[in-house]
């Protein structure tokens, strides 16, 4: 037995074709994904201005950020923006995934391809289609523009999700209801829909996260006095050093966490009750 | 009695259930897109503006070395930026694919966290590390590895770094998908039969899992090119990717025909590059490229 | 097969039922009728047509032609709440997001019966089927039989007049599913539904029915009682499709019966001419040693014993190498056959059935 | 007293007609107006103002003084180029109530029909204005705009890495300083640089000069750290570049924080450059735009803007009011020799797109 | 069970195997040999280790203690494409993107053979599982049986001398599957290769095996040849899991024999204290209607009677209400019973096998 093969069969034995190098990388992985969320962390908390000396712990950024009335109402903006945006694209892009999985009809090929356009066309085209759109028939740059391009892109998004659940459903449970004797309605509302929820409220939520977070669209179709909160964030890193924009990231993540928590919270929830 | 109604005609329920949708990317979609063709065609006025003189003369100044150079420039970028991508997650979605499902959902879930955090900010806690003075020269300087602060920032490196950043996530998902769906018992066939781990992987996983390099990869790709902000943060506004070129024109130069058409060139760019992956994959019904 | 019935015993009726799907032609013209209280099975092979005819019944799928009636009234437009028919799903079906008592509940809460009704109705029916302590569990906590007897127990509780059944035992173990025959039987002779059944297992179909439908190609090949169909199987395709059999070419003799392996076998053959060439189904089960009162024996070389814990099966090649299939208790002589042995062997004239292809 | 220092009219350049008439001759309309703005007719005051302003030019203080005055809400949106806001106005959709450009870009947007005629009489607080600053060429009687900042560009420096003073744009070519240098993200600016490098003018627009002084910038960019119009201090201040091309104002409040940095124009003249209140065309709320451009000649306000953005400011009265720090300061108050060589940027028309795709091809070349 | 073999006839060997993955102990120490040439099942119920076992004589898992050795030589550390021993593996895993030609190639490429070599080397395999027309083929438009086919030439080209075949008929249905089994049985002969073999089907395992390997909860229950597990099964488990039976409870009668279900049967019951309580495991098919000439027999009500083609299944209640089952040939005079009625019924003591718990 040779050495060589002696060594190859202790590799084998224990680190499992390499096993242990997989790990390492998957945690310099994801170093690499949350290396710049500690810094911005970190700095929230400290003391100077400048630089990367930690200095001491102070929230006077975060004081700062309270007190900054830009941001809070780009904030508002991006809110307003995103919950109407999620309620109307969630509504549109399930419907119209119901359609797709229930219905035939003429053009389905070629309205499928334009939902898929905002999933596999760069935004910026999207943003720049809507602004020639906007200028060419003179709508005030605003919210309300804004708004629609967000609803356009997401429900695309909602539409996709929604039907991935909806190919998963298994409609011997809609037959088995009208079995039992429910009609078309009470089939709806009392089997299919609670059973494709969690798709539409996937899909709500990816809506909701792609508008909040969305520049390059926004940037196009935006106007005087409606400025969301990625623009306004846009326009402050280009200044440079800002420590209230650490605290930002902060608050941002710690709201998105505990979002993350209480999702999966209502999840488990579900499970040991339903799904 | 809607519904009676309705019952009775299944016309009018597929138009109850398509018709808003249809309305909707009709107008905001489709007529959009058109009429940036439309706008494509058309001269730019001595002062900005739209003449409506028609032509192609918009898609033959892209022929210019200059734009050429630009679309080229974006390729090669966006080449980079998914090779990148994929070296780093495919092992990285490999590993996660293997875990026991508990930790795979949570494994995922932390690579989707950032995500879900502002772009704008993971993008600029990059160059709070980058700069001279940042994280990593400090501490770099701090361990004596080097007496200068090294140039990290507003590079080209940073800007393709900052991409990276931006779209592995989009990487990472297809590719697991992928690997999760591959049968490991195909890799242990492969072992039985004598095969050595790296043939096993180069004639076995690596092609069975393909469709999610290549989704993954489109999804990577097709971005990185219209992603103005990363490079005119992270690279000092010194590239000029197709992205760039387009914002520029509609928010500088004032040519929306010529911004218009080199929107039209990106748009035709990535829909071969869909095409290609539909010939290539077919799709499943119901199965998305997500 | 064509006797008439009087209407009153008559619960469902098809008649000249066609399916198709675009160019698919799923079920090609059935004519059926179903007896009150019956438990009637159809089966055949995957994809003739069997769950497209029971859907067709249940009201979620319309016939392209043809009319059903139950209890004499054309049903054929009604919509799959209007009929008094309930289904037992392939896969259960089972409302996911529900627990067992409100899956059962699910038919009589949307009657509106009074909630206390309703309780009673439902405990009834659990209990019926075993499942009493089990009302508050969602059904992803049950096992496979327990599931099926849930998806049971939601449909009897409705006391429906037919119950239909789509391979209601596919997804469990062997065991299970023995086990699970015999409770489903014993259920439907206390209830007095009338059952159709659908199922690929012919040992299951032989077990549980009163009568047998044997499709095949969206039609029907045979309808008849369980033995009717295995002992005398109209059809090539039954006769191999039910159980294990032997199909052998034989000439009808000038003399009246069959020259069969190289014996003459006598057979009444009066409506065959002589001299024709048929197909004969001789069971392995029906094939014994002969002795010397055997009145005719043939001599075959044993290739394979096959030792199957209570029987034993031999294989073996007859006269022109021909494959025969042979099977005993493992009790009885034939154990003793080794491989390369040759045997002589014998069967009833009975056991001779012609069938056609 | 110090108004005189930045002294001249601004010349048009370029062969455009001579200023007509002597500055001075425009009287303020109402001599009296007071202060405190009791004459505005609160009932025809909006409720919301959009203002579309240069990034680090306008206080938050003074707009949060005004909305409390007021009542008035002020939405801003800014921009780092004249043709940023130019595209933004031509777009269309957006409607801004002021905006503030430049000089040639005034011009521009006047010969475009983008601005409204200003009602001067709602703007009592003019008359705070030197009379250098007012008629200018481009916009001759002031009809359409009024000043609001003046300024240079010219060299920020860091004096530790930075020997000898620079007194070039050529310093900016030494190899020794690859990496290390800031350019504003602007295509006349940069390009105006060069062709002043080049001994021609910033406003040249025959294609080969240009095409020349592209190739020479295709030389600088391996020093070029980065473009940036926006806050080019930071890069400075943070010691990322050594050296670089800015806004005077950059450069003023980089010299605040840190007195190892300089400014000087070049001894190829440099840039001058006037920027200005305008109401363009359609503005949802003219008159409380001019009640606002009122507030900011009030001369507390304008000190307030001149001492946070330290650039020139053309209100007379509010200079008196600034720090002496300030006022003294070379970088924000050139000496007058200095300033009156510096050079103006003119509407070059057609030219205009050679100089966008000139820079194009700088950035992109490699 | 344990006698010792020449070391030259022992193929493979397992030494107090064992695998724990975390807290489950999946197998809990497992001795055997495997002799060269032998067709070895391993039988038992879903999750009782058989895949576990076999992974870890293929290499895929490591065993937490014990030793394997092949040829005498120990293994225990080599990795999988080290050992001379192939996998046909539950569901195949035939590489979806190569054709049925490179499937099969595969493991010669990896053995750099020359491409003329491989050529013929393929095609003989085809051809030894009757697939030689399907080389071109993709694997996905290729039957269940045809798939195992393929799998199984895609191990026997490397010409192993020991395969491993985990649950290799599975996936097909009964028919497939039947005839699947006499070719594989076949081919080990035919090839002389080493199989070991992993089903829970019991027939199956009856049908095929040389000798069989009980195991149950990670430990081996019973090892033996086929007819000794059903007819001598050791243990209750065993018993109950290799077909159907009747487990009884007994009494060792004073006098010898048992006490069994009120009548004594005479069975050798020498190492059984006297008085002592016992179980008996009785096979259907072995009780049979008694006539005058029995010793003894036993009174019975028959509740049920199913058919089942080939035989005649009764269920039936005997003294203190006890369920047996009945077995016997469909011609049988068993056939003549019906629901209620009352029949006697005796075996022969040889019949009565007396298992531990
Ligand atoms: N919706 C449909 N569209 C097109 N063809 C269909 C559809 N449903 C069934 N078929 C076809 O009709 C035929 C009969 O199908 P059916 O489901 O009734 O078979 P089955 O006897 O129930 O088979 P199995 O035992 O596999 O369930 C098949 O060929 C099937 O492919
Ligand atoms: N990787 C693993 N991690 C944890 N437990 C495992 C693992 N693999 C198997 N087990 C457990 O070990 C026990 C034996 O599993 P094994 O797969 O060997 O059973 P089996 O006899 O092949 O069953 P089946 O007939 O269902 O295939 C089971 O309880 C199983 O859950
Ligand atoms: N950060 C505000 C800078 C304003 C500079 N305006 C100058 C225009 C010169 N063309
Ligand atoms: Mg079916
Ligand atoms: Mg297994």
């Amino acid at each position: 037995m040779s050495a060589v093969r002696a060594v190859r069969r202790r590799r084998w034995g224990h680190g499992r074709s390499g096993e242990w190098l997989l790990r390492v990388h998957a945690g310099l992985v994801y170093l690499f994904l949350y290396a710049p969320i500690a810094v911005l962390v970190v700095f929230s908390f400290n003391r100077s201005r400048l630089g990367v000396n930690l200095t001491g712990f102070t929230l006077q950024w975060y004081a700062a950020l309270a007190k900054n009335d830009r941001i809070l109402e780009a904030a508002w903006n991006s809110l307003v923006v995103a919950v109407v945006a999620t309620l109307a694209s969630t509504a549109l892009g399930t419907l119209t995934a119901f359609a797709f999985a229930r219905h035939r009809f003429a053009g389905k090929t070629f309205l499928e391809g334009l939902i898929y356009v905002p999933i596999i066309l760069p935004e910026i085209i999207m943003g720049i289609s809507l602004l020639v759109l906007f200028s060419s028939i003179g709508l005030r740059l605003g919210l309300l523009t804004v708004a629609i391009a967000h609803i356009t892109f997401s429900m695309s998004f909602v539409f996709v999700v929604v039907q991935a659940r909806l190919h998963d459903f298994d409609r011997n449970l809609e037959r088995a209801a009208m079995d039992l004797g429910a009609d078309e309605w009470q089939t709806f509302w009392k089997v299919t829909f609670p059973l494709v929820f969690p798709g539409i409220l996937a899909g709500a939520l990816l809506a909701f996260t792609l508008s909040v977070d969305d520049v390059i669209v926004t940037f196009f179709t935006t106007g005087p006095g409606a400025t969301t909160l990625p623009l306004q964030v846009y326009s402050m890193v280009k200044f440079g050093v800002s420590p209230e924009i650490n605290a930002l990231s902060t608050v941002m993540l710690a709201v998105t966490m505990s979002l993350i928590v209480l999702a999966e919270r209502l999840q488990r929830r579900k499970i040991s009750g339903g799904l | 009695m809607i519904l009676r109604l309705l019952r009775r005609s299944p016309a009018l329920r597929t138009l109850a259930a398509v018709g808003p949708a249809a309305l909707w990317l009709g107008v905001f979609q489709l007529v959009p897109l058109v009429l940036v063709v439309v706008v494509s065609l058309a001269s730019r006025g001595a002062h900005g503006g739209i003449e409506w003189e028609w032509g192609l003369h918009n898609y033959a100044r892209f022929l210019e070395p200059l734009y050429l150079g630009v679309l080229g420039e974006s390729l090669l970028t966006g080449t980079l930026v998914t090779l990148i991508s994929l070296v780093v997650g495919y092992p990285f979605a490999y590993y996660v694919a293997g875990r026991p499902p508990e930790t795979r959902n949570l494994l995922l879930v932390l690579v989707v966290i950032p995500f879900w955090t502002n772009m704008l900010l993971r993008t600029y806690g990059w160059m709070v590390i980058l700069r001279s003075n940042g994280v990593l020269n400090t501490a770099l300087q701090a361990l004596g590895l080097t007496d200068r602060p090294l140039e990290l920032l507003y590079t080209r490196g940073a800007s393709i770094l900052g991409l990276v950043y931006v779209l592995l996530p989009f990487m990472v998902l297809p590719l697991y998908a992928s690997i999760e769906k591959f049968d490991r018992s195909l890799l242990r066939a492969a072992y039985d039969l004598g095969a050595r781990p790296a043939r096993a992987f180069l004639q076995v996983t690596l092609p069975m899992t393909l469709p999610g390099v290549v989704a993954g990869s489109i999804l990577v790709f097709v971005p990185s090119t219209g992603l103005f902000y990363v490079s005119d943060l992270m690279g000092g506004a010194k590239t000029v990717l197709i992205g760039n070129l387009i914002q520029r024109q509609f928010t500088q130069a004032r040519n929306w025909p010529f911004g218009a058409a080199a929107a039209v060139v990106l748009m035709a760019v990535s829909l071969a590059l869909i095409l290609l992956y539909l010939r290539l994959f077919g799709r499943r019904e119901g199965e998305s490229l997500l | 097969m064509g006797e008439r019935l009087g209407v009153s015993d008559v619960k469902v009726r098809l008649e000249g039922v066609r399916k198709e799907y675009g160019p698919v032609q799923a079920v090609r013209g059935v004519d059926l009728e179903v007896r009150r209280g019956e438990f009637l099975t159809l089966l055949g092979p995957s994809g003739c047509g069997k769950t497209t005819t029971l859907m067709m019944i249940a009201g979620f799928e319309r016939p392209t032609a043809g009319r059903i009636f139950i209890d004499g009234e054309d049903v054929t437009d009604l919509a799959p709440f209007e009929r008094n028919v309930n289904t037992v799903f392939q896969n259960y079906a089972l409302f996911p997001h529900m627990r067992v008592f409100d899956n059962v509940a699910f038919g009589l809460r949307v009657r509106r019966l009074p909630e206390k009704e309703i309780r009673e109705r439902v405990h009834r029916a659990l209990a019926l089927v075993q499942l009493d302590g089990y009302a508050a569990r969602w059904p992803r906590m049950l096992s496979g039989g327990q599931q099926q007897r849930v998806a049971l127990a939601r449909a009897i509780v409705l006391e429906p007049q037919v119950l239909l059944l789509d391979e209601p035992l596919g997804a469990l173990d062997l065991k299970l599913r023995k086990e699970m025959q015999i409770e489903l039987k014993r259920l439907q002779k206390h209830l007095g539904i009338t059952f159709i059944y659908v199922t690929h297992d012919q040992e299951e179909a032989l077990t549980m029915s009163d009568r047998i439908v044997v499709m095949h190609d969206g039609r029907i090949e045979q309808i008849g009682p369980p033995h009717e169909i295995y002992e005398r199987p109209h059809t090539r395709f039954v006769a191999g499709f039910i159980g294990e059999t032997n199909l052998l070419e034989a000439e009808v003799a000038p003399a009246g019966g069959l020259h069969l392996l190289g014996v003459r076998v006598p057979v009444p053959t009066e409506s065959l001419a002589p001299g024709s060439r048929v197909e004969v189904s001789l069971r392995p089960e029906r094939i014994r040693p002969a002795n010397g009162e055997s009145p005719y024996a043939v001599e075959v070389r044993v290739t394979d014993r096959i030792y199957v814990g209570a029987s034993i099966r031999l294989l073996a090649r007859g006269p022109g190498e021909r494959l025969l299939v042979i099977s005993g208790p493992a009790g009885s002589s034939l154990s003793d056959a080794l491989p390369g042995q040759a045997i002589r062997v014998t069967w009833d004239p009975a056991d001779c059935v012609v069938v056609t292809s | 007293a110090c108004g005189g220092q930045g002294g001249q009219a601004p010349q048009q350049q370029g062969g455009a007609p001579a200023a007509q008439q002597p500055a001075g001759e425009q009287k303020p309309a109402q001599e009296g107006a007071q202060r405190s703005g009791a004459e505005v007719d609160r009932s025809k005051l909006s409720k919301e103002l959009n203002l579309f302003i240069w990034t680090e030019y306008m206080p938050d203080e003074v707009l949060q003084e005004f909305e409390k005055e007021y009542g008035v809400k002020v939405n801003y949106d800014t921009y780092s180029s004249n043709e940023e806001a130019l595209a933004k106005l031509q777009a269309g959709g957006a409607l801004y109530d002021v905006v503030v450009p430049s000089d040639y870009m005034v011009q521009i947007m006047i010969s475009q029909g983008l601005l409204e005629e200003l009602d001067k009489s709602n703007i009592p607080n003019l008359k705070n204005a030197g009379k250098e600053y007012l008629d200018p060429p481009y916009d001759p009687g002031n009809r359409y705009s009024v000043p609001y900042m003046w300024g240079t560009v010219g060299i920020v420096y860091n004096k530790k890495y930075v020997k000898p003073e620079p007194t070039s744009w050529g310093d900016l070519w030494k190899p020794e300083y690859k990496g290390r240098v800031v350019l504003l993200d602007d295509s006349r600016e940069v390009m105006g640089m060069a062709l002043q490098l080049l001994g021609y003018s910033k406003n040249e627009t025959d294609r080969a000069k240009l095409e020349e002084a592209k190739k020479k910038l295709i030389e600088l960019l391996p020093n070029v750290k980065a473009f940036d119009s926006d806050s080019p201090k930071t890069l400075i201040l943070s010691e990322e570049v050594w050296i670089g091309q800015t806004w005077n104002g950059e450069a003023a409040l980089a010299m605040q924080e840190n007195p190892d940095i300089g400014y000087v124009l070049p001894k190829e003249k440099g840039g001058r450059w006037q920027d200005n209140l305008v109401i363009p065309k359609g503005a949802p709320h003219k008159y409380t735009a001019e009640v606002f451009i009122n507030y900011l000649y009030r001369p507390e306000v304008a000190a307030k803007i001149a001492s946070a953005f330290p650039y020139g400011s053309p209100n007379v009265e509010a200079v008196k009011l600034l720090d002496a720090k300030i006022r003294q300061n070379a970088a924000s108050y050139p000496p007058a020799d200095k300033l009156a060589q510096a050079e103006w940027i003119t509407d070059v028309g057609e030219a205009t797109e050679l100089y966008d795709q000139f820079f194009t091809e700088v950035k992109s070349s490699k």
